[in-house]
């Protein structure tokens, strides 16, 4: 797999030359609070990173640190090669979409778009063209004239977006800029994102909470929890390969079973099953250990090397595919059937099942207590 | 499904008592509203009637016959003018003043953490619940300590002080709503702290800066306790007004009583259409 | 100043050919007096007295109708003139006894008595009070007479001071003086007291009438000036009051004064120059009311008791009712009911406490 | 301009120093020369110095206890009624102004732009014994024949009440219209009638507002002195008018200063202790409309 | 298949005696707004009912009429056989939860729950026995002191519920409850929310915009549009069978071909491909329709009866399936794989591709003209 060799945490000498962001063991306390706790970091030029992690986890202060709004209160932040870890935001080349949008209410959405480059000195008809310009890009061509209250929700974003990205900035910050709008909305402003991104081909840093909204838009995620870098990879690396349980939970559902190692590629479960994984996976690991399957990877007959007994205990049907809840001797364990055919299919409460799946789709983490609600 | 046919008023039913019953009851609060509206603007309408009343003798009190003589000639009473005059001058130094200092507090106090957030919302209420004559007196021991000759200065500087508690209160009611990245925004677009300010913050604070000014103005024209204590010889028009009292009110103080109130009726009114305007939903 | 008779022009006039500083008109002379104290015109709100000797003299008045009472005035302008500032009057008007305490605490300067020469028309009998023998600091203005003004129309008549006090049917319909003297005088006289020599007693015994008075609901208000509105309203229906309101100031057929059997106080208020005012103008305008015939157009407008000799033959070309009026003019009858209050008493600290109490504020 | 962004931390007190300088000399400051001339003693005559002169003190609580125990009580029942008349119609502008809410508010506000002092002349001119009002009592046999509203207890609450009104109902109606309408709807469903979901869930969310208002109308009420000079007799005389002529007419400037003192600080306890409880921030937002 | 019987629009005749909630005709106008129009609907006694529908469908105005906050301005509303039309919610044995908890703050969570007991005249043990005994089924136990303020979202929604469901109603009314809940507390709170009806056996009316909520949840749902009920059904039917475009695109995503009917069981596209439909399904159309296919449901091999040609235009990982557009002569359609091996699988970007899918999978809707943003 190609995906090994692209993540590197700790610090990051590799590719300086294309880093567009760098963080070094970069702290911050409020107080009493550490928000942000020796995170470093590198992000590609023109990639599309994104930061994510549950509520409270530092990721808006990360943001802001790069932003320009914190000072951080240990490490250094550099932007291509300088370092401008004191600078205010003003002098930075990063410019920021925040989660309220922070529209200027008694501007118009011209000006709005316009105030960056007014600050710059920008003045009459190449700024006109500019702004049109973007605000063609994000579909709003000829609201120019109206004032930010009104419009619609889909609509200012994509003026504080247009706002951001007018002034050409070798990085654009974006802060749960999805966070307010409906599922709906919400799925196409996230197209329309990547479609942008693609077009103008700057480095995004977006931070969220939504795994799925993480795992279809960036290239790169770095999973936050407690002011720490959990894991740093790719969406399908932290998605088949979690290394903690935390990361493993928090990108989707997963069934982790407590287990002992017992030796090479194999882990034995509390029931006794044997349970393959690859070798990698467990590399050096001894003594307790959970083993990791997706819902969606495990097949509901025998076929596969690892296998496990048990009855259907649920089923529900939620369109795309069908979810079953199965009762086994090491607890129960989700399944997600994709509906390929019409009509709720095969099985139902009460049956007994095999349920099996490869051992490369198993993953190991670290044996953790519950942590449930 | 959903059979597109005319709309059948099916019957309905209801309890007929029960609706009475609530139809009296909300119609008890009405009434007692109105009446309520009638208690505080009835004294208003005594004062806009007698200022058109043409008084027998020198007492403006009792009905004589309607005449536009007070209105014609409003100041037409010795030092009327000079009272009022003076009124304005204090009002309209004092709110510029006390607008200017207290926006800056509501600025600091909405904008920033800062440690003795705490003392200086309690040093911004004090002055509010503090009875009018203890500030009045305290003031007065303190000009009279360092014998400060009562006047102008004295009653400007009271009024000074006492206004800019409601600024501050007005103001970051204003700023308050407000999200708190604007400025961050601005900053972001490479508006320099000083560009911050005058493009994006005073353009959104005008409007409560204006209506903070203007209760200032109000309240400064307002005042008689504590002027009555700092003023000296200077008489503004509150204290015009008490003197008068004591003798004979002549109809031109409700002249001016009343030209004040249609002033700040006016300000008023321009102020909900203003907000009308700028949401256009009517949601003020 | 009040409405237009702002001078802008330079003072030419009799004063012209003094040479001093001191002896040089200023531009404007600020005047502070009781209400109802100098004639105006009803339709145009001028004072006819005071426009004429802006015409005679180049001088503008600021004419302030400020004193309803001394003890108020004075609490007003104490911590001024204390610092010594200037309280912006040039003349001052108040009564005896106040004058008494301001010369004592040196807050008044003296007249320019050259540029009186009129100061000859005095009453011989005001010329030489005890506080100030010589009359360097004070000249009168007017006297009056403390007494009893009623509504007859709803009381009929009352004439004595306990009807005043007891009457039920003026319960709640009465109002006595913040003026000590008056208030205290008439009270000790109808008692049987001696007002012009106070004692302890006697003060003692009055006040408590009086509380009595307020703690029944008898009196209304203590009041200065201001009873004049009560009682032309109908608020009140007798009151203690002043000689001049009640002829000059009501217009109510109604409403009578009359002085009091056991005793109506006599007062005088002075023209006085509190420091920082401007002495010669004031002297030229105390000497500008010591003509007779200015003298009597202002008593035939306010009816209180002219100290000027030779008003009386003047006044008849102002108004002619006014001649012989006993309210101007007082007769020896009503003079013999009447008594100068002790002056020492009047600013007596404990009497003032006591009063003060009583009255309530 | 850098500074300002490297000393970020500084800002805020330099925002606040020229204002709070401001009210620390001219609020704070006076409050303790009024603490130092409340110890002095003398005369007129010979100038008051400072002496430890408790015995104002003591004269204020002896000389004086009736007037402050009247302030009390004048105050006391004009919030009172300040709040039974505000609070319906506080009520009724925040639930069913709908869309003349602005406009009902603004007259609620009405009297504050009418000079204080010619309102109140206003109601002596109402309440005079000759008056319509009084008349109209009198035909009702409400009050006597010779019966009076001016110059009575009744006057002067009156008066107050009518004062401070606004002082009450603005914190009230601010309580009241920030109340979330579905809690109502809610406590309906949870079968509590019209008036028990009034007592159970409106009642007590407006309650921020009724501390507000009660406090803006209860202070200054207690030293208000206009309302009993104006419509009361000797006997309706608060210790506002004690102060007042204590400062401006007896000249007796320790015992004023004592007076206030006292009255200041049992106001500046109660409201301590009123803060403590609510957040001073809660109170003073109160007064924001 | 058993799903065509149950289904059963207009009046609703059968079952009186299991239907708990029947709204006749019943329309609601605000002066110019027509919020319901005409709805007709019978909901049984003991079944989990969702409302969905976009924004502003009258889904709310719909909950609050059977609540007792509006009245109707035409129809009538039947709790059990009893006609309810003008009784106050007081009077109603229905309770809600509301979308924003409306919790009362002032009072303990404790007293909240307790609100509509004491209101009823419950006093005492019994009443403290029954309101702990709730806060344990809503898994809040012990926290009856604490104030609503102090407790997370997801608490409060739960006290909400406590709050209803104390009072035993006939009926319970649910407003987007979940609408505030971050996507994790979501998914857990609509299993405790199965949980709790299938224990309490209560008649559930559920109002909500996210299909993925009304699918997993419900026994029957109504689709909402304009006032109107689409079309009404079990999750599967309305999934499978949608009978209009909205209620297709509505839930889930789909493919949607415009073609004409072209005899039995034949719809020729644009292109002039064939595809086979049930006969069912074209049902006597005639002239222009859409045929539509679930991206689930199709193949990216041959095999199936219906197939078409394309090339993979974009290729996304979404976690659990990978999402893939492919470019076709009759437009591009959207393809889900489930994930079910490790790592990214098959096809990329450029790759030619035959897709197929069985004529069951099949569905087919009037045509439309394109319903884009
Ligand atoms: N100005 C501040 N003062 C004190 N603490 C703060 C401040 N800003 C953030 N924090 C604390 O730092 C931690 C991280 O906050 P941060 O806003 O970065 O979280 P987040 O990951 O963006 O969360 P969310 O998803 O809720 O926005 C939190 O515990 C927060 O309470
Ligand atoms: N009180 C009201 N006055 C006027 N129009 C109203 C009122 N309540 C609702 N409407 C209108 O009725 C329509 C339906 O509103 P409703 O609240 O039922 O929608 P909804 O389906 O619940 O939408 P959402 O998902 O946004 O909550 C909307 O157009 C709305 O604007
Ligand atoms: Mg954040
Ligand atoms: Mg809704």
């Amino acid at each position: 797999m190609a995906v090994e060799e692209r993540s590197e945490t700790g610090r990051v000498t590799r590719g300086r030359e294309v880093a567009d962001i760098r963080l070094e063991r970069v702290t911050k306390r409020f107080d009493d609070v550490v928000a942000v706790d020796d995170v470093s970091l590198a992000i590609e030029r023109g990639s599309f990173f994104a930061l994510l992690g549950p509520s409270g986890c530092g990721k808006t202060t990360t943001l802001r640190m790069i932003g320009g709004f914190e000072e951080p209160t240990g490490g250094a932040i550099f932007l291509g090669d300088a370092d401008v870890t004191g600078l205010p935001p003003y002098k930075r080349d990063v410019n920021t979409v925040f989660q309220s949008y922070a529209l200027f209410p008694h501007l118009s959405i011209f000006e709005n778009v316009a105030f960056g480059l007014r600050r710059r000195g920008q003045r009459g008809d190449p700024l006109k063209r500019r702004v049109e310009e973007m605000l063609e890009l994000v579909a709003l061509p000829g609201l120019g004239k109206r004032k930010p209250g009104q419009l619609s929700g889909g609509q200012q974003q994509r003026v504080a977006l247009a706002r951001a990205l007018v002034n050409s900035p070798q990085v654009l910050l974006l802060d749960e800029p999805l966070g307010a709008l409906d599922l709906k909305l919400r799925k196409q402003m996230q197209l329309e994102l990547k479609r942008i991104q693609n077009d103008v081909g700057i480095t995004f840093v977006h931070v969220t909470h939504d795994q799925e909204e993480a795992m279809t838009m960036a290239d790169q995620i770095a999973v936050m929890n407690a002011g720490r870098i959990e894991q740093l990879g790719s969406p399908d690396e932290l998605y088949e390969r979690p290394r903690t349980a935390f990361v493993a939970s928090f990108l989707g559902a997963s069934n982790l079973l407590r287990g002992r190692a017992a030796g090479e590629g194999v882990v034995r479960l509390e029931d006794g099953t044997e349970v393959r994984v690859p070798a990698a996976a467990l590399a050096g690991r001894t003594g307790p250990v959970a083993v990791g399957i997706r819902p969606e990877k495990i097949r509901l007959a025998a076929g596969e090397s690892n296998m496990l007994e048990g009855v259907i205990a649920e089923r529900s049907y939620i369109g795309v595919s069908t979810q079953y809840i199965a009762q086994t001797g090491t607890g129960s364990i989700t399944v997600y059937a994709q509906n390929t055919d019409h009509g709720p299919s095969g099985l139902a409460a009460g049956d007994r099942v095999t349920l099996s799946w490869s051992p490369e789709s198993t993953f190991v983490v670290d044996a953790l207590e519950e942590e449930r609600r | 499904m959903s059979i597109a046919a005319e709309q059948l008023p099916a019957p309905r039913r209801f309890d007929l008592s029960a609706r009475a019953v609530a139809a009296a009851r909300h119609h008890l609060l009405t009434l007692f509203a109105i009446l309520a509206l009638v208690y505080l603007l009835l004294p208003i309408a005594v004062v806009v009637a007698f200022s058109f009343n043409d008084p027998v003798g020198r007492f403006n009190f009792t009905w004589g016959s309607f005449t536009l003589d007070n209105w014609a000639n409003p100041f037409g009473f010795p030092d009327l003018r000079g009272a009022v005059v003076l009124s304005l001058e204090i009002a309209a130094l004092s709110s510029i003043a006390a607008t200017i200092l207290g926006t800056l507090i509501a600025l600091a106090l909405v904008r920033y953490h800062f440690r003795g957030r705490g003392a200086t919302n309690l040093l911004i209420f004090l002055p509010m619940a503090s009875p009018e004559i203890v500030m009045g007196s305290s003031l007065l021991t303190l000009f009279l300590n360092y014998s400060i000759p009562l006047g102008f200065a004295t009653i400007l500087i009271a009024h000074i002080m006492f206004n800019i508690s409601y600024v501050v209160v007005t103001v970051r009611a204003r700023l308050a709503g407000h999200d708190r990245h604007l400025e961050e925004a601005a900053m972001d677009l490479f508006a320099t702290p000083w560009a911050t300010f005058y493009r994006v913050t005073l353009p959104l604070i005008a409007p409560g800066v204006l209506a903070a000014g203007l209760l200032a103005f109000a309240l400064s024209v307002d005042d008689f306790v504590i002027t009555y204590l700092v003023s000296g010889s200077d008489q503004t028009f509150p204290l015009f007004v008490w003197g008068a009292a004591r003798v004979a009110v002549p109809p031109q103080i409700n002249v001016i009583g009343t030209m004040v109130f249609a002033a700040a009726l006016v300000l008023m009114f321009l102020n909900i259409a203003f907000q009308w305007r700028r949401s256009p939903k009517g949601a003020a | 100043g009040g409405d237009g008779i702002e001078g802008q022009e330079t003072t030419t006039g009799e004063a012209a050919g003094t040479t001093t500083v001191s002896q040089e008109l200023a531009d404007q002379l600020v005047i502070a007096n009781w209400t109802f104290y100098i004639d105006i015109n009803e339709k145009t709100k001028k004072r006819p007295t005071l426009e004429q000797f802006k015409r005679d003299t180049g001088v503008s008045v600021r004419y302030i109708e400020e004193v309803n009472d001394n003890e108020e005035w004075f609490g007003k302008y104490q911590a001024q003139l204390k610092a010594g500032d200037d309280i912006g009057r040039d003349i001052v008007v108040l009564s005896d006894w106040m004058v008494a305490r301001m010369i004592k605490l040196g807050y008044l300067q003296k007249k320019d008595k050259s540029a009186i020469p009129n100061e000859e028309n005095l009453q011989d009998a005001l010329k030489s009070p005890g506080w100030d023998p010589n009359r360097d600091y004070s000249l009168p203005w007017q006297s009056g007479l403390t007494g009893i003004a009623y509504n007859k129309k709803t009381i009929g008549k009352v004439t004595t001071m306990d009807q005043l006090l007891t009457d039920p049917k003026l319960k709640g319909k009465v109002t006595f003086l913040t003026e000590m003297p008056d208030t205290m005088g008439l009270l000790i006289a109808a008692q049987g007291g001696d007002p012009e020599n106070v004692t302890d007693e006697a003060f003692d015994s009055a006040i408590s009438a009086l509380q009595d008075a307020v703690d029944s609901g008898q009196i209304r208000r203590f009041t200065g000036n201001d009873y004049v509105e009560d009682l032309a309203s109908g608020n009140v229906w007798a009151a203690m009051a002043w000689s001049g309101d009640v002829a000059a100031g009501i217009d109510n057929p109604n409403i009578e004064f009359t002085v009091v059997d056991t005793g109506s106080h006599i007062w005088t208020d002075n023209m006085l120059i509190p420091n920082g005012g401007d002495v010669f103008t004031a002297s030229t305008f105390m000497n500008y009311v010591y003509d007779p015939v200015k003298a009597a157009q202002i008593a035939a407008y306010i009816y209180y008791v002219t100290p000027v000799k030779g008003a009386e033959d003047q006044i008849a070309q102002f108004d002619e009712t006014a001649v012989g009026n006993p309210l101007i003019f007082p007769t020896e009858e009503m003079l013999s009911k009447t008594f100068i209050f002790d002056a020492d008493a009047a600013d007596k600290a404990e009497y003032k406490e006591k009063f003060q109490a009583v009255i309530g504020a | 301009m850098n500074f300002f962004h490297r000393h970020r931390a500084l800002v805020p007190y330099l925002l606040l120093l020229p204002g709070l300088a401001w009210l620390a000399l001219f609020f704070v400051v006076p409050m303790y020369y009024l603490g130092y001339t409340s110890l002095q003693a003398g005369d007129l005559f010979s100038g008051y110095t400072f002496a430890w002169a408790w015995d104002n003190y003591s004269d204020a609580f002896t000389l004086y206890r009736g007037h402050f125990i009247r302030s009390l009580e004048y105050a006391g029942v004009a919030t009172l009624a300040a709040f039974l008349i505000s609070y319906p119609l506080a009520y009724w502008i925040a639930f069913r102004g709908g869309r003349w809410k602005n406009f009902l508010l603004l007259l609620v506000i009405a009297p504050f732009f009418v000079t204080y002092l010619i309102r109140t002349l206003a109601w002596k001119t109402i309440l005079a014994d000759q008056g319509f009002v009084v008349d109209a009592l009198r035909t009702l046999h409400l009050v006597g024949e010779d019966g009076r509203l001016l110059a009575t207890t009744t006057a002067v609450v009156a008066g107050i009440t009518y004062n401070f009104l606004p002082f009450m109902a603005l914190p009230l109606y601010v309580s009241l219209e920030q109340i979330d309408k579905r809690l109502i709807e809610a406590a309906q469903d949870l079968y509590a009638s019209r008036v028990k979901a009034f007592l159970r869930v409106t009642f007590p969310l407006s309650l921020p507002g009724v501390f507000a208002g009660t406090l803006l109308t209860f202070i200054p009420a207690a030293g208000d002195f206009i309302n009993a000079e104006l419509l009361g007799t000797p006997r309706q005389l608060m210790i506002g008018n004690v102060i007042q002529s204590q400062f401006k007419e007896v000249a007796n400037y320790p015992q004023a200063a004592a007076l206030s003192f006292v009255l200041m600080a049992g106001i500046v306890i109660a409201v301590l202790l009123y803060a403590r409880a609510v957040g001073s921030e809660r109170v003073t937002a109160g007064t924001a409309a």
